[in-house]
């Protein structure tokens, strides 16, 4: 049986990856993200993987598109403030097509706000804030348990997609400690044909995203959006209490994990509530989301901003069912009541019963 | 003199292309040094059999298109970062040559603190660093080397010590740093200083190779499309008011110094 | 089963330890466990408090409002935490350090754990946090004493195993306390 | 006798070999290659002595050079 | 009379921020918008303003915020990969509601990418690019005149919202050059009472976007919330043959104008297609998006990208109409007739005459 | 001694909060030289009468509550970016003395391209540089400048020369540069040093104040909590250790050189 | 009124400074205009064009795939240019550099104008572009010479303005070339 | 006599105050304040010059110190 220990969120991702093949870390400390590289710096050399402490969540990045460029399965991570000085690494991740897992225990912003938890940069992960028409894989884990499940999947994916991947937590799942069974990773990693190794009996390789001849850059945009549009099959959501439910709420991470509890209290309270919860976000669970939408006719979008999932969820509803919005900028965690008390506005309101 | 017997007289290629470029014409402009020192690079390459084992790290500038050049695995870095993507890169292959090419405005503006802390970190890389004092690609504008006095695009009134500062003269700063073990400044503008140059370049190697540390070496270039010169001013440019503000010698050897 | 506490109080009293003490024990004991660190606002010094979930079913929230349990250990928490518990939970205040006008609770189950004055007994003034853990495994039954006591060595950083015993006999004696009330 | 081969259409007709050659073996041609370059001639043969120091200052590695061999 | 001068839409910018009283421009050269950094360096010293050319993007973003916090009009400007750097930056103008102007002329990307005119930035523009939960005003002109006239606009809707603003040009935009009427800026710039001056004789001012006390973080974000639904008001847009439309493009910046020859063409061989051209693409023009499509009962989008403006016009017409989208990613230059062949498909596939 | 004649003793307060303080308390550690540090900027402030013409320049760090305790304007610059900030604010309000307050994270981890080219540009800010080394306020992480074997959360080992490299002397360094005007590295461990430091940090205002150009104090530091050492012995590593390793003394002072 | 010329060559034969002048004239007569600058995808050297477009009212794409006119001054632009100018348009041709076999028009109307032979005529041959921007005004009367020449002292750098009376003579010798064919 | 008089509420207890003084006129209290740490006394007033060393060196202003004046 895999061993089940008590660990912090933070330190789940940590194990996830070095289970994972993990041999190269680099970061910089940022709050409330600092137990990854403190676990880091501690067991990397037990395994004969690199540790650095970078400069900057800019060099950091950039030792990430290096060491990944040679093949090597390497993770960054940082929070909000760091993410954004990362963007135009991901941007040129994503654009000469080298994987890589990016951590974002996002805190409060704008600017250097708090540390609080927020769900203020999902736009930012899920759309690229850095430029061009990119996307990274966005994966939201919500339990101690997903950090560590999520993070191995995170190196496949980058792998299988030559793209980065992003895990989107936040303050709160960075932070609490729950047991974790440590599942042991059984999956093979294959050789990279692409990876620079020094050209020695073949032919050399080249990792570069930029396209000078004529219509050169035009196609590779095209291969990349193709590409993107192939990993819609990785999605992945959690329905809870959701099957019979007259309004289903749609929430990720923390606050996903919160609502459980208001669903658990609204549905003893006799409110046939459920929950849809994106794991992925993105791709988003655009299907799901709408075959909900039908099923019910009433949706409700919970976030720790002031609505940016939402978009996604109206995007996908395309007006079929009325979409509530309640959303609450970083700065305190809400609570299951408070929660609750909100659902229960808006089962009323839409004369539910 | 006194004759001698038997002798075949063979034609022997003493000089051409070295086997670790491609074939590939150069885009640089006429004059410009980028080429010698691909070139110088790419000898050494050769001479040290490295061209299976040698990751480059390219940076952007005009040399931006240096995978065209090098028959070797390449990796293209975001503007200023190429000593962070050779860290990574050195790391993850130890037993790979890895260096970064890198111009002024990438290594000496943007990149500062990158090419900082590798020295600094005393990472195993060779740095190629091109400074031509003046941002080439981008169409000539101030780097921060640009020279006092002198004339680029944004800094149409010549460059001005009150506002924009003195020309930062980067062995010097870098020699500083413990964690660097081998720093100097060379040229190309004349065949001498071209061979003290490949001495230096290779000795960047050697510190490389034998794993002894971080090791940079600054060549002194011209950019004669943008300093709006021949190819023959712009040399004499290199050798006079270059070298005057950026002195040719080498900064820190650390196993000459023990 | 289902069964939520608020650990607070100053820096130094070992606040967070309670928690994770309680949830490694909780953990090998077969529950579902959420622990839930918050740290004051200002970055140095401060109040610290956590929040501990133990229940038989996986754990929604990490977050509580009204807790089943509050264990305040100093005057700022007590205030802040104690009305907040459930009128058929529980309050553990630390009687060494706050005076019962401070604890304004909706629960008539209030239990004052000389914290200080025990662990002094036992021989360590700072283990008032053992000895209030003890307390409250006794006086909820989240946890056996025992429990607790078996999970020591998972729950203490190798270099401090040899305080187990003493950590042990704080336990109970917080526990006995308790019991004898 | 040592060599000079002039590869015309890598020739920026920079001129640098010029000046670099010591014993002056090489001039500016007056013919154009396909890029638009006047490219270099090596025509004063008679003193050079394959010192490849034209090649070596030569920023588009236009020069080949051969030299004798004894064996 | 103003006086007609034949401008690069580039210079232009540079005319307007002058004329608008900008005495500090920062930046670090890039291409296509180096003629900006090279004409500040030329004329700033001229008006008695500074011109800084930084050592990256991210000092000059924050050289911005140093100046613009003392209450002068002060610009920055890059490309893409240099927005990028900037994220982090803008994030903090706006959680400490410093004004400036930020002027991107996109290129294409991702990563290195190239230089032709790209639109892959409009999610970073409109979403933010950066951490937290903010938007800054987004003015995308489409012709030399506009880049001088929206400028001088982007100056006084920054110091009216104490607010970044954004001008999202491209390659197109940036470096054609066009007549200009140099129509003087006429507007009294009002003093700022929050502006770093030192505490002579008053209370001293803080400029910040770090909120500690309980709840102050979440009230921060609230109130810019509301500031952003108060700019709704400066929602600015084109129609174009639009009135008697069939079929409504929506587009904007470089192809918002090469499609008005589009249309033109498309109108001679008697297809009724108009244009909305959003000026302000935050705030969007979901309104006037709305009743284009309630009144024509069909919608294109056009983009120099994959897909991302598509999403406001989706959102705004929540499964009215028909939305259908031509999406190219950068590295050529759409002619006029390429796209009138696009609108012509859909024309068809729609069954329209 | 001789009796004097009617002489009025008076009680006369010789030593105070500074009046360009507000009244909080500091958040700062017991012991934590952060405190001392802002005082004596705070008393020349004072001094000079600068209180209504100071704009602050807050760092990320265990300082970036600077601006409860200063009662001067201030703006809050991101991590590392302070002198990008004071440059801009300093360039806009020249009249003013603008001053930034950095640890070594801020100043010589991420923040390293800004400070070197604010300083070689030589803008005529004030540079105060708490040199701690360790990253304070994320819970005692390595810092550039942590010493050699020094153990913080991410140097669990100890910092290893091999794989973090030696720490950075930042005085050095930017006194390679010819756009710093002042350098100089104090400490205020004792009253000797203290008196020293005071010194240097008047200097520092004056080539402010008068125009010279960039200044810059490194304070060395102590961090009793993440050094997880008494005040005491806090204060006796920097005697010690610190002061081996960053040596005192002014490094560059082009008044004095000329 | 509506015209569009590509103007394409090598990087030093003056192609962007005709586009420019032509721009400059047109607005000065009154016209609305749009210049396009294309540099070629390497960053140094190679070919580079430009488009102007020349109307009465407000210009809306600045690209032109099939143009009413090219002027194309060497043998890549050639190739280019000259097949996409439209059935109805003209074509110049630097005849200087670029052998007639190479130009494949729908048009028939192609203009062959010596550009080297006319500026050395002049006095200087590096005014090959002004002879053609005088040939381009003359055959398809976007504009007259003459206001082409008006409107250099607004066209040029002011430290080039003594080159003013050598550039007019050069645009109405390209001019009078095309007036005598 | 120079007088120290220290705020009891500022005081942290770091103790440099103690060993900074050149005549030890401080030292550690008993007593502990509202944030829980045992302040500083200036008892042993006997030697005290005024000269505000344990002032400068407090990191937390915790002294405030009084001099003789003659007029
Ligand atoms: C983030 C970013 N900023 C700016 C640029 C634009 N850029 C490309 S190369 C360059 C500088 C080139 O100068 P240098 O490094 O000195 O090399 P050179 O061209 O002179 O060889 C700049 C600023 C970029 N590509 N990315
Ligand atoms: C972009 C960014 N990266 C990281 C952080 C997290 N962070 C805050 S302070 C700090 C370093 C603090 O160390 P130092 O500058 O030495 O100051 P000290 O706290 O020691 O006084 C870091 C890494 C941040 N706020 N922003
Ligand atoms: S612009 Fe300058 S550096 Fe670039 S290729 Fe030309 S001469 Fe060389
Ligand atoms: S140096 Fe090379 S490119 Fe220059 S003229 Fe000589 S052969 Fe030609
Ligand atoms: S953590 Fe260190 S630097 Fe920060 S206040 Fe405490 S002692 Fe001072
Ligand atoms: S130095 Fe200050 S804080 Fe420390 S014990 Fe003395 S008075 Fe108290």
């Amino acid at each position: 049986m895999a061993k089940r220990v008590l660990v912090k969120g933070n330190e789940a991702i940590c194990m996830g990856a070095l289970a994972a093949g993990c041999k190269f870390y680099f970061g910089y400390p940022i709050t409330p993200q600092n137990d990854i590289p403190e676990y880091m710096s501690a067991h990397m050399p037990e395994v004969g993987g690199t540790f650095i402490q970078a400069e900057s969540e800019v060099a950091s990045i950039n030792m990430l598109l290096g060491a990944a460029a040679t093949g090597a399965r390497a993770m960054t991570s940082s929070s909000s403030p760091g993410i954004s000085l990362k963007q135009e690494g991901i941007s040129y991740l994503c654009g000469s097509e080298v994987p890589g897992v990016v951590v974002n225990m996002s805190r409060s912003g704008p600017g250097l706000g708090g540390i609080h938890p927020s769900q203020g940069d999902y736009f930012q992960s899920t759309r690229g804030g850095g430029h061009g028409d990119y996307r990274v894989l966005v994966l939201a884990p919500s339990t101690a348990q997903e950090n560590y499940d999520l993070t191995m999947l995170a190196f496949d994916l980058a792998d299988k997609y030559r793209n980065p991947v992003m895990i989107l937590g936040d303050a709160l799942i960075g932070n609490i400690k729950e047991p974790v069974e440590l599942k042991p990773y059984r999956r093979k990693i294959k050789p990279k044909d692409w990876a620079l190794t020094g050209a020695h009996r073949r032919p050399r390789r080249i990792v570069k995203s930029l396209f000078l001849a004529d219509g050169e850059l035009t196609d590779h945009n095209w291969r990349l959006y193709k590409k993107y549009q192939r990993m819609a099959k990785e999605t992945r959501f959690e329905n809870y209490r959701a099957d019979d439910a007259k309004l289903v709420l749609v929430a990720f991470g923390s606050v996903g994990r919160i609502l459980k509890t208001s669903v658990d209290m609204l549905r003893e309270k006799g409110l046939a509530v459920g929950l849809l919860r994106p794991i992925t976000v993105y791709p988003f669970p655009h299907q799901a989301v709408q075959e909900a939408a039908e099923r019910t006719g009433h949706l409700m979008v919970v976030e720790l901003n002031t609505g940016q999932m939402v978009e996604d969820v109206r995007l996908a509803v395309e007006g079929r069912a009325p979409v509530d919005f309640y959303g609450r900028p970083p700065g305190s965690i809400p609570t299951p009541n408070e929660l609750a008390k909100e659902v229960a506005k808006v089962w009323r309101k839409r004369g539910l019963q | 003199m006194s004759p001698q017997k038997k002798t075949t007289v063979k034609m022997k290629k003493v000089f051409d292309r070295p086997k670790s470029m491609t074939k590939k014409p150069y885009h640089y402009c006429p004059g410009c040094h980028h080429g010698v020192i691909h070139r110088m690079l790419a000898e050494q390459i050769d001479a040290y059999g490295l061209k299976g084992k040698t990751i480059g790290v390219a940076s952007v500038g005009c040399s931006v298109l240096l995978y065209d050049y090098f028959d070797t695995d390449v990796v293209e870095a975001p503007h200023g970062r190429a000593p962070a993507v050779a860290t990574g890169a050195k790391r993850a292959q130890p037993e790979n040559f890895v260096f970064t090419y890198q111009g002024d405005g990438d290594l000496a503006a943007i990149g500062t603190a990158e090419i900082i802390h590798a020295a600094n970190r005393g990472e195993k890389i060779t740095v190629i660093f091109v400074n031509n004092a003046v941002f080439g690609m981008t169409g000539g504008q101030m780097a921060p080397t640009t020279l006092v006095g002198q004339v680029t695009t944004t800094s149409p009134q010549g460059r001005q010590v009150a506002t924009a500062g003195p020309p930062i003269r980067v062995a010097e700063m870098l020699a500083t740093l413990d964690g660097a073990a081998y720093v100097a400044r060379v040229a190309v503008n004349n065949i001498k200083n071209y061979k003290v140059a490949e001495k230096a370049l290779k000795r960047a190697i050697d510190f490389q190779l034998d794993g002894v540390g971080f090791a940079f070496v600054e060549f002194l270039s011209s950019c004669p499309t943008n300093w709006k010169m021949t190819p023959q001013e712009a040399n004499a440019r290199v050798a006079n008011e270059m070298i005057a503000q950026f002195p040719l010698g080498v900064y820190k050897d650390i196993l000459a110094a023990a | 089963m289902y069964f939520d506490v608020i650990f607070a109080g100053f820096g130094g009293q070992g606040v967070m330890l309670m928690g994770n003490m309680l949830s490694v024990a909780g953990m090998h004991a077969g529950k579902q466990i959420t622990y839930m660190p918050v740290y004051g606002v200002e970055m140095r010094g401060g109040t610290a408090n956590c929040t501990v979930v133990v229940s038989d079913r996986p754990v929604g929230s990490p977050v509580v409002h009204e807790p089943v349990c509050a264990v305040v250990m100093n005057r700022p928490s007590a205030e802040k935490f104690a009305p907040r518990v459930l009128k058929k939970g529980m309050v553990l205040v630390n009687a060494s350090l706050v005076d019962p006008k401070y604890v304004k609770a909706r629960t008539k189950k209030v239990i004052y754990v000389p914290c200080l004055e025990l662990a002094t007994e036992v021989g360590n003034p700072r283990l008032g946090n053992m000895i209030m853990l003890g307390a409250l495994c006794q006086a909820s039954g989240v946890l056996d004493v025992e429990q607790v006591v078996k999970a020591l060595p998972k729950a203490l950083d190798q270099r401090y195993h040899k305080m187990i015993p003493i950590n042990t006999e704080a336990l109970r004696r917080g526990g006995r306390f308790v019991a004898e009330l | 006798m040592p060599k000079v081969v002039v590869q015309k259409e890598l020739c920026k007709g920079c001129g640098l070999c010029v000046d670099a050659c010591p014993t002056k073996n090489l001039a500016m041609g007056q013919r154009v290659n396909a890029q638009g370059y006047a490219y270099v001639v090596w025509d004063k043969k008679a003193k050079c002595t394959g010192c490849a120091i034209c090649g070596r200052l030569c920023p588009d590695i236009a020069l080949r050079i051969y030299k004798e061999e004894r064996k």
